[in-house]
């Protein structure tokens, strides 16, 4: 019994080491990556390749002083990072890595990372209400809008991806789509010939539930100052920023998982953690590249994609996938 | 999106656009009355960066007060020092060279291309897009190197005297500038692809902060804002002046009073500067930069002079009382921002305030030109 | 040619309009005695009335100065006739102990026709019309004006300071001003 | 580091009860390489201190990249442009609100003594940033050339940590 005690420690404090490190580094790979595409060399000074330049950040970050704003609230205005940065680093725990790093399997994988999920959106709006700013306010129910209009339609994919393979157990969905890329769940086979667009559906909302990209209307810099971190000074915006990233790659192994097959090689050969590191990083790239190109939507554009786009093309999706079932 | 809204008086509440905002690009104040997103009530609170130019003028000789006018709208510089000159040689009577007058002409439209590569960095910025500005910026500083060689400094220059230029423009200026004008070009057609044809971009701006033909006479609002909303009206075009004439060249208008309409003016005023550099080029002709007889001591007849002459923000005219002393008896300088951004209390009530903001970047503000 | 129509509106303002100074003939004459001319005005003080003025040489065509009170009635021919705001602005004639404040008009469409109209109140009680009624831009301009001049625009909706801080009583531009 | 008067910036971090000398370089050395400058541009000199940001001369090089436009999320503030009477009193709040190590850049003639608007009936502008605030680094330049603002934030960085970046070339050995 200590030896499972001992192996979910060790499991949870290498998902934790995996997100905080990712979440430096990926920091620094967009600031490269923004400065590649800007024609710029960006941060190359600092170490080798600049590769001292997070470390340099989380010292600035750490040693600043902490501000609570006069009259704010102090309870949400300490919980809000917290709980921006917590659920994210939770849900790395079942996520798997290859056939045989994963720290804890569980049977209703997907939904526990859904459910923590949503909590992220609830940490913006305390940090929006919680630093009694007035962008801070109008940032976080932005920010909490656009949270709940985007996971609706990102739920409903993945029902339609569960509904299919049976599980919710991610371990077991990646497995279903072993045998390199004709079965992976991306190409559309005979009950779901509407994958590819489920696949760009569950992308677009990544991106809009990591406010980032052509949605980042909760920290919308040119108009509401910093929006919902407007007061958060030194730590507490570095978890919000630890935050951000580690939802990324959440979102990114999300997506590895459900429809690029996980750990598994294209041609079926030697799978491996290789390949899953490889396609994050591949989909985290394309987050940065739309970061740098596209600019930033209106609020109203930007529900109407959700409620009169998305949401129906998902459904339209879900029930045919369920007709199709039934017949094949 | 942006129709009339009723709210009773208690649910509104002020926001301050304040004098540190990124979106103002300067010090500029808007306090507005809002419900939610949607803007009731807005009004610009100025004077933040308010240092006095016209006193200025009234008690330094009119050599001395050339450095300041680069420094009342430092993006298109050039043009304002070219108003003031204009105006003083048309009070004193100064004759100026053929060559000045081109070099004259060419220098400014290359800082009209310069201030509008910077402005539409900076919009496209304040929709959320990055990275045009470093690319607009790195042609534009491609400009700085030209116009630094000639002219000694990259933003607020001293470049023109009465009656002609401070030194000659040598081979390699006019072998860089034709150098440029194809590169920019091909840039040009780049932005083109890449932002105008971009659907979030057109859908941030079509329809977006109408200001009608009709609200840009009651304001005055004059330059890109006036020919965005059809107005055919360019200074170089309606009240010629210096070598303007010789040039062909047409003035874009469009006809849908939005952002986009703007936007476009803009956009299509650079490649209309270009062939201007182009012909400029050509016609260069040699001789003096400086007339014979130097005007020593620059005393204007008594009386009231008038110059307006078209900056890459709209006609800027300088009013110049003199006494026949040699400072200026009045010194009185209309700045085209000033007027553009007075409509903007009237023209964003009942937008959402990402609308207004960007209605606020197609209006190409330089916040010194307003407070002077 | 609308310079001619508006000359025509504006002159029948004045009672008993004065012959129209055809300085632009005198002008195109000779330049040498333009020097004079300006010279001799100075002395008798300028009657209202309408002058018309040589472009080349001022910078615009009509110059009407008139009483405040018919200050309104002259903007309003302006506004029908098409005209925009460029610039309301203020002269101190410390001499004469007079404040003038100067309106510029100007036309948007090709043929050129640039209207200035002054007038004159004394320095110690400068009362104007406002003229933000027809033009709503005149607005700032003419706190602008009050700001540095003093100049009171009855009827003005907010006659706060706009350049100068909010508690600011002193008006830089005129003559005798000590920061 | 419990100090209770909060160490200004001008010399290292002073002793506390426990004196970690090694552990105050390295952090003064991780936020030298890390200036936030705060998005507060006033006039031209806000055009040179955008234009270093860019492509050309890239402050991001140093770590300098991240525009914040929030004061509590920056630790630089350039003061780039004249200060107007007007400006002052906001300009004071910006900077009490910056969380502690902070340092101030004063760009520009205008910030340094009021350039060259400070003639003797100036009643509008505030001479020099010095007069209000604890100005560290002063730029002269009218505007300052990009090169200048890169230069000012390497003096920046050795005044904080006393460490220099590259080997000074005039510096006798």
């Amino acid at each position: 019994m200590s030896l499972t005690i001992l192996n979910a420690l060790v499991a949870v404090v290498a998902a934790i080491a995996f997100a905080a490190l990712n979440a430096a580094y990926l920091v620094w790979a967009e600031r490269r990556g923004a400065g590649r595409i800007q024609r710029r060399p960006g941060p190359n000074v600092n170490g080798p390749f600049g590769l001292l330049q997070p470390p340099a950040d989380g010292i600035k970050l750490m040693t600043k002083q902490l501000m609570i704003p006069g009259g704010a609230d102090k309870a949400l205005f300490m919980v809000a990072p917290v709980l921006a940065m917590a659920p994210a680093i939770t849900s790395f725990v079942t996520i798997p890595f290859s056939e045989t790093i994963v720290a804890r399997s569980m049977d209703i994988g997907v939904l526990m990372i859904f459910a923590f999920a949503s909590l992220g959106g609830m940490a913006i709006l305390f940090a929006g209400w919680g630093s009694r700013n007035k962008y801070g306010v109008m940032a976080s129910v932005r920010a909490v809008s656009q949270a709940i209009s985007y996971e609706v339609p990102m739920l409903i994919t993945v029902i339609t991806i569960v509904m299919m393979t049976g599980t919710m157990n991610l371990h077991e969905l990646a497995t279903s789509q072993a045998g390199g890329m004709w079965n992976w769940n991306i190409v559309p086979s005979l009950s779901s010939p509407l994958m590819p667009v489920s696949f760009l559906i569950f992308f677009i909302c990544s991106l809009a539930e990591t406010n980032r990209a052509p949605f980042d209307l909760g920290e919308a810099e040119s108009e509401l100052v910093a929006g919902f971190h407007t007061e958060y000074g030194s730590m507490g915006f570095g978890l919000f920023f630890m935050g951000e990233y580690a939802n990324i790659v959440i979102g990114a192994s999300l997506i590895t998982i459900l429809f690029l097959g996980g750990w598994d090689c294209p041609l079926g050969l030697f799978p491996g953690v290789w390949w899953f590191l490889l396609k994050i990083y591949l989909l985290i790239f394309s987050f940065i590249w739309i970061r740098w190109t596209f600019p930033r939507t209106t609020i109203y554009g930007l529900l109407n994609l959700s409620w009169k786009i998305l949401i129906p093309i998902s459904l339209f999706n879900l029930l045919l996938t369920a007709g199709l079932l039934k017949v094949f | 999106m942006s129709g009339p809204i009723h709210i009773r008086p208690d649910e509104t509440f002020t926001l301050n656009v304040g004098p540190q905002h990124p979106a103002t690009h300067g010090v500029l104040r808007v306090k507005m009355e809002m419900d939610g997103e949607y803007i009731v009530k807005a009004e610009t609170v100025l004077g933040y960066i308010h240092r006095m130019h016209e006193l200025m003028g009234e008690n330094r000789t009119y050599p001395q007060v050339l450095p300041n006018l680069s420094r009342l709208d430092y993006l298109g510089a050039l043009g304002y020092t070219h108003g003031h000159v204009l105006a003083v040689e048309r009070a004193a009577g100064i004759e100026v060279p053929e060559r000045a007058e081109y070099i004259r002409a060419i220098t400014v439209e290359l800082n009209r291309v310069a201030s509008h590569l910077f402005w539409f960095g900076a919009f496209v910025m304040d929709l959320g897009g990055f990275t045009p500005l470093m690319y607009a910026i790195e042609d534009r500083e491609h400009i700085l190197d030209m116009l630094e060689a000639v002219t000694g400094s990259r933003l607020t220059y001293c470049y023109y005297r009465f009656g002609g230029l401070y030194n000659d423009v040598d081979d390699d200026f006019i072998a860089a500038a034709r150098a440029f004008i194809p590169r920019m070009r091909k840039s040009l057609k780049k932005y083109d692809a890449l932002v105008t044809g971009n659907i979030i971009f057109r859908k941030r701006l079509e329809g977006i902060g109408p200001i009608s033909a009709e609200m840009c006479r009651k304001y005055g609002a004059t330059g890109p804002v006036a020919r965005g909303a059809g107005l055919d009206f360019d200074v170089r075009k309606n009240e010629p002046y210096s070598v303007y004439p010789e040039f062909d060249f047409d003035v874009p208008v469009y006809h849908e009073c939005d952002s986009l309409a703007r936007y476009k003016v803009r956009m299509d005023e650079m490649e209309q500067s270009l062939r201007i550099i182009e012909q400029g080029l050509d016609k260069l002709p040699d001789g003096p930069i400086m007339p014979k007889k130097k005007p020593k001591l620059i005393k204007p007849p008594v009386g009231d002079y008038y110059q307006a002459v078209e900056t890459a923000r709209g006609s800027f005219g300088i009013r110049i009382v003199s006494d026949g002393t040699k400072n200026a008896y009045r010194f009185k300088l209309r700045s085209p921002t000033y007027s553009n951004m007075s409509l903007f209390d009237e023209a964003c009530e009942g937008m959402m305030i990402m609308d207004a903001l960007a209605m606020m970047g197609s209006l190409d503000l330089v916040i010194p030109e307003i407070d002077r | 040619m609308i310079k001619e129509t508006v000359k025509q509106a504006l002159q029948d303002l004045f009672p008993d309009p004065p012959p129209v100074v055809e300085e632009l003939v005198a002008e195109a004459a000779a330049e040498g005695e333009e020097e004079k001319k300006p010279a001799k005005k100075k002395e008798e003080p300028r009657i209202n009335g309408v002058i018309e003025r040589d472009h080349a040489a001022h910078g615009y065509d009509i110059d009407v100065q008139l009483e405040p009170g018919q200050l309104l009635a002259a903007v309003m021919i302006l506004d029908k006739t098409g005209f925009f705001l460029e610039s309301v602005t203020g002269v101190d004639w410390i001499k004469e102990d007079q404040l003038e404040s100067v309106y510029d008009f100007s036309r948007f469409d090709f043929d050129v026709c640039r209207v200035v109209i002054r007038t004159r109140t004394s320095r110690s009680e400068p009362k104007v019309p406002t003229i933000s009624k027809i033009y709503p831009g005149a607005g700032w301009h003419e706190r602008e004006t009050h700001d540095f001049f003093g100049i009171k625009f009855e009827g003005h909706p907010h006659l706060i300071p706009l350049l100068l801080p909010e508690d600011a009583d002193f008006h830089p531009l005129l003559k005798d001003f000590k920061p | 580091m419990g100090t209770q008067n909060v160490p200004s910036p001008l010399e290292p971090i002073p002793s506390s009860v426990v004196q970690f000398a090694v552990a105050d370089k390295l952090i003064n050395i991780g936020r030298v390489n890390s200036f936030w400058p705060l998005t507060f541009g006033i006039a031209c000199c806000a055009i040179e201190m955008m234009a270093t940001g860019c492509a050309r001369f890239d402050m991001s090089r140093f770590g300098a990249e991240v525009f914040r436009p929030s004061p509590r999320q920056s630790d630089v503030m350039i003061v780039a442009g004249t200060v107007t009477k007007k400006m002052m009193p906001g300009i004071k709040v910006l900077y009490d609100q910056m969380p502690e190590p902070k340092w101030v850049i004063a760009l520009g003639n205008c910030a340094i003594s009021g350039g060259p608007f400070a003639f003797e009936g100036q009643y509008s502008i505030v001479l020099g940033a010095d007069t209000f605030l604890p100005v560290d680094i002063y730029i002269p330049g009218c505007p300052p050339r990009p090169e200048a603002l890169l230069e000012g934030i390497l003096q920046l960085e050795n005044k904080v940590s006393g460490w220099n970046r590259w080997k000074d070339p005039e510096a006798k050995a």
